[in-house]
């Protein structure tokens, strides 16, 4: 194993790969965000309950790879019972963090994140790691911007 | 400047033939050394299919492939990578537009209107979707010059008309047409607009942008690209219409036997392996105009055109076919009556490359009462002493014909 | 004898990257020297366009381009030229079979039949038009072995079957079809063949004469020829029936305005600019494989697929999907519940190139009841020692993630 | 000019082509034959009348270029007034004598074939000699199968 994948494959993830958090279909429950990407197969539900206020538990279940499912697994991990506001910025930073947007690399957000710092040396596994955390982001603007309207 | 000598010296055919007269471009252009090599690096150092690969030739070839896209999103100015989708060429990409735009909105006693200078590429394929759909086929007529009537074109264009599909510059007579008014004056009627720009993408900056036409298609091949693909630009309004053409890998997000669902265009579009190799060479090419100065060049070959027709004046009972004001460096012409092929093969033998034949347009040449031209299409590796050398040619012809 | 190390030297991409180790030919193969040299010599010595040209590069090119499908004809036993046209590739391919052959002549209740193994290529092409004529389309299934019950493939033919529509070699599972048996049945039925030849056609000796089949399509790309161009043969009994697809310049006779006709088959399905240095390259491409033993050439890539299969015996819970008894060059596995996606990163990073995914055959995969699989396919060039350096690194991956 | 040049347009070919024989719409008449090369755009109707036992008189008319001409106008020259046997025999020794089948270039059956023997140098022109003699000796062919049927 050289030291690319060492760092790509690192123990945080293996872990969440192995053992997902909150891996369930959880049904019923009051929105299912779909993740998937045809080109390679990955194809995750995210289970989740809110109300007007924040986000609440959020599962997940699905078929995809062990940085997918990691990746899926910390979200589920993070964004669970956030406040909508602060799921959003999760997301983004997330999202930035890994895209090494504007030096978004430099300083995460959240330490979990740190796991995936890797992935950007591997652009072809890119997707596998921000698919589901894109979805959630578009499902989080979507409230929000009506959130915004109606005020 | 335009030095056509340097520029000659980056195209290996010259090197090859060094006595070549190459006034063909308009069937295609040459090559520079740079697209050639751009297709042959693929294939030596980075060949791999593209899209599902997970090692690194292959995300390499992905990213090649897709870069590429950006780069002709660049080129004319578009505002979204999504609008780039790549095909076969221009004739593809216009059957692909009357297919899966136009065909789904087309009802009986719409019509579509063309112009009569139009390609064979830009005509049969509204031709058929109109009978197929019982809807008319409008032509805007030109006139003895070989222009249309711009002030006229409104008047083809009414509360049915479902597409204006015009060429921005004739393959025949060299017109330019006046694109940016066109498409203001098909706005103003909601029509969308698909401008043939195979002629125009190589030397003429298009900015889709400014344009505002919702379609735009063209060819590698006449843009010292490679053979076998071409470019479809679809205006963001219409991305969602566009349906599917050929099905098969690499344009679905489900398959199952008895359904299926589709990726977003321009992914719908691209159906099976795409060729990969072409656009690496194609993205090469606009590397290379994006080198030199456009705008010069254009002037450059327009000078040459010009410069030809004032030399043919001298030829005795050579006439030029259509005289538009604003002309590109595409001249049609007789000499005496003596048939085109007749003088091609003269030519040919003085290793002079012209056309000689209908050019694809067989209706507008019946239109200018003529049923075959010689056609000189010049680029920017022509000079003045090629066209001088023709000029001797074409005298010695009419001598022996005599 | 192959001696995959001499073969090796004739494929640059291996001088470039010494150590890779390209396992996924299914997808595309490599490209010889000879192919490169063929494409480029063209654009550098002979580049023009064809058919209409009246100087020597165009006559020179349209000879070559003529003499590209004369040597398409012999490399598959055609009976005339006029049965091979160029396409885009398979997949264009058979969708020109579904519009221009099959649609016309398919009423609501008739049917197609094709099988479970089929390529979305070979599929959705005719599962579209079907919905669209609502006629049906039926799947012969595939056993656990990734077989197709030959003797049962009569059941699922009857007098309303318009076509059978069957891939040569699967292109997932490596299955060698016997399509000569298929054809037999078919015809005894009254019902034409399509056999998708994209996996066979390069080492594989296929000979449409005694194999009688009503269309054969393939890609060049996976035949050492360059992208951007395939085959369509048509049996000279059809060849009336086949309407144009695309229409444009080069395919006409006649042509005004409101009504055009056009040429016969093949010409009348190759509008506008054809892939011309393609086809240049695609017959270097039949030179190479002509040059050698393709009998032994496919046997020793068997043979690798075999040992392939052997070894991976010894990498615990490592399970083949589908077991052929009649086995291409072509392996689909899985390493224990590890994710194709990471097994195939992994090997990446040690320079084996393979597959992971639906291989554009989700309705196959879920049929065998896995989501995605890797594969490795092989050609040539390939040698057992690479064979050996993937089981090893298999066997790393399965510690690893132990 | 160059003597390949003057090989192919020689003196007979540029008579032929300014003055060809027969080159008339001669209607009423019993058969049109249409020669159209769609990629050349040539296009000539031949007028001919005939009857069981021969051919009669062979008129021509249309566009195309001095070689077409020329090859049409010794076309009329030399199968008119001909026995259907012989004009095909003529029709089939032209062909065969442009495209160098078996030595057929070595003795013209007609030496009025000779001004032709320059257009096998010249492959992009031989569709234009050529044309035709195809579409003619397709008519005669027609006729002589019929022939054979009623015997
Ligand atoms: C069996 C089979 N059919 C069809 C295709 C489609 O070929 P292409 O992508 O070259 O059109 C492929 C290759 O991907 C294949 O393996
Ligand atoms: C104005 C115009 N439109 C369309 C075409 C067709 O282009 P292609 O043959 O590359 O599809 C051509 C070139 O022949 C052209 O000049």
């Amino acid at each position: 194993m050289n030291d690319r994948l060492k760092a790509l494959y690192q123990k945080v993830i293996m872990k969440h790969s192995k053992q997902p958090f909150h891996f369930e279909k959880k049904i019923p429950c009051d929105h299912i965000v779909v993740a998937n990407n045809p080109v390679c197969g990955d194809n995750y539900n995210f289970y989740i309950d809110a109300d007007t206020e924040k986000i609440g538990k959020i599962y997940f279940h699905g078929f995809g790879c062990a940085i997918s499912k990691a990746s899926n697994s910390v979200l589920a991990t993070l964004i669970s019972n956030q406040d909508w506001r602060d799921a959003y910025q999760y997301c983004n930073a997330f999202l930035a963090y890994l895209e090494h947007k504007d030096g978004a690399d430099q300083k995460p957000l959240d330490p979990a994140f740190e796991a995936f710092s890797a992935v950007h040396e591997f652009p072809s596994r890119m997707d596998c790691a921000t698919l589901g955390w894109k979805e959630v982001k578009k499902f989080v603007e979507t409230h929000l911007k009506k959130e915004d309207i109606r005020q | 400047m335009i030095d056509p000598n340097l520029i000659r010296s980056h195209f290996p055919i010259f090197q090859h033939h060094p006595d070549l007269v190459y006034f063909d471009n308009a069937a295609t252009t040459q090559r520079p050394q740079t697209t050639i090599d751009a297709v042959s690096k693929f294939y030596s150092q980075r060949n791999a299919n593209i899209h599902r690969g997970l090692y690194s030739l292959s995300t390499d070839a992905t990213a090649g492939y897709e870069s590429g896209r950006e780069k002709v999103k660049d080129f004319i100015g578009a505002d979204t990578v999504q609008s780039i989708a790549f095909t076969k060429g221009t004739t593809e990409s216009i059957n692909v537009v009357a297919n899966s735009f136009l065909g789904p909105r087309l009802q009986p006693g719409d019509n579509v209107v063309i112009s009569a200078m139009e390609h064979h590429s830009n005509l049969i394929p509204w031709q058929q979707i109109c009978l197929q759909k019982k809807a008319e086929l409008r032509v805007i007529p030109v006139d003895k010059s070989g222009e249309l009537g711009i002030n006229n074109i409104g008047d083809f264009l009414d509360s049915k008309t479902r597409m204006l599909a015009i060429t921005h510059i004739s393959n025949t007579l060299g017109t330019i047409n006046p694109v940016e008014r066109i498409v203001e004056i098909a706005h103003k009627n909601q029509v969308p607009v698909l401008i043939d720009a195979a002629q125009s993408i190589c030397l003429h900056p298009i900015n889709v942008d400014t344009l505002a036409c919702n379609f735009l298609v063209f060819s590698s091949h006449k843009m010292f690209g490679p053979f076998g693909v071409g470019v479809l630009y679809v205006h963001p309004d219409h991305m969602e219409d566009m349906l599917p053409y050929n099905y098969g890998g690499g344009m679905v997000t489900h398959v199952d036997f008895h359904k299926s669902s589709f990726m977003a265009y321009p992914h719908n579009l691209e159906a099976g392996t795409s060729a990969i190799a072409e656009v690496f060479g194609l993205s090469s090419a606009i590397d290379y105009l994006n080198n030199i100065d456009r705008l010069e060049a254009s002037d450059y070959v327009h000078g040459l055109a010009h410069y030809f027709k004032e030399r043919l004046a001298e030829v005795g009972t050579a006439v030029v076919v259509g005289s538009p004001e604003n002309c590109a460096g595409i001249v049609s012409f007789l000499l005496d009556d003596i048939h085109p092929h007749d003088v091609a093969t003269f030519l040919a033998e003085e290793n002079i490359a012209i056309r000689a034949g209908h050019h694809c347009t067989q209706p507008l040449l019946e239109q200018m009462g003529v049923k075959a031209t010689l056609r000189a299409s010049f680029s920017i590796y022509n000079t003045r002493e090629e066209i001088d050398h023709m000029i001797a040619v074409l005298k010695k012809i009419q001598k022996f014909w005599a």
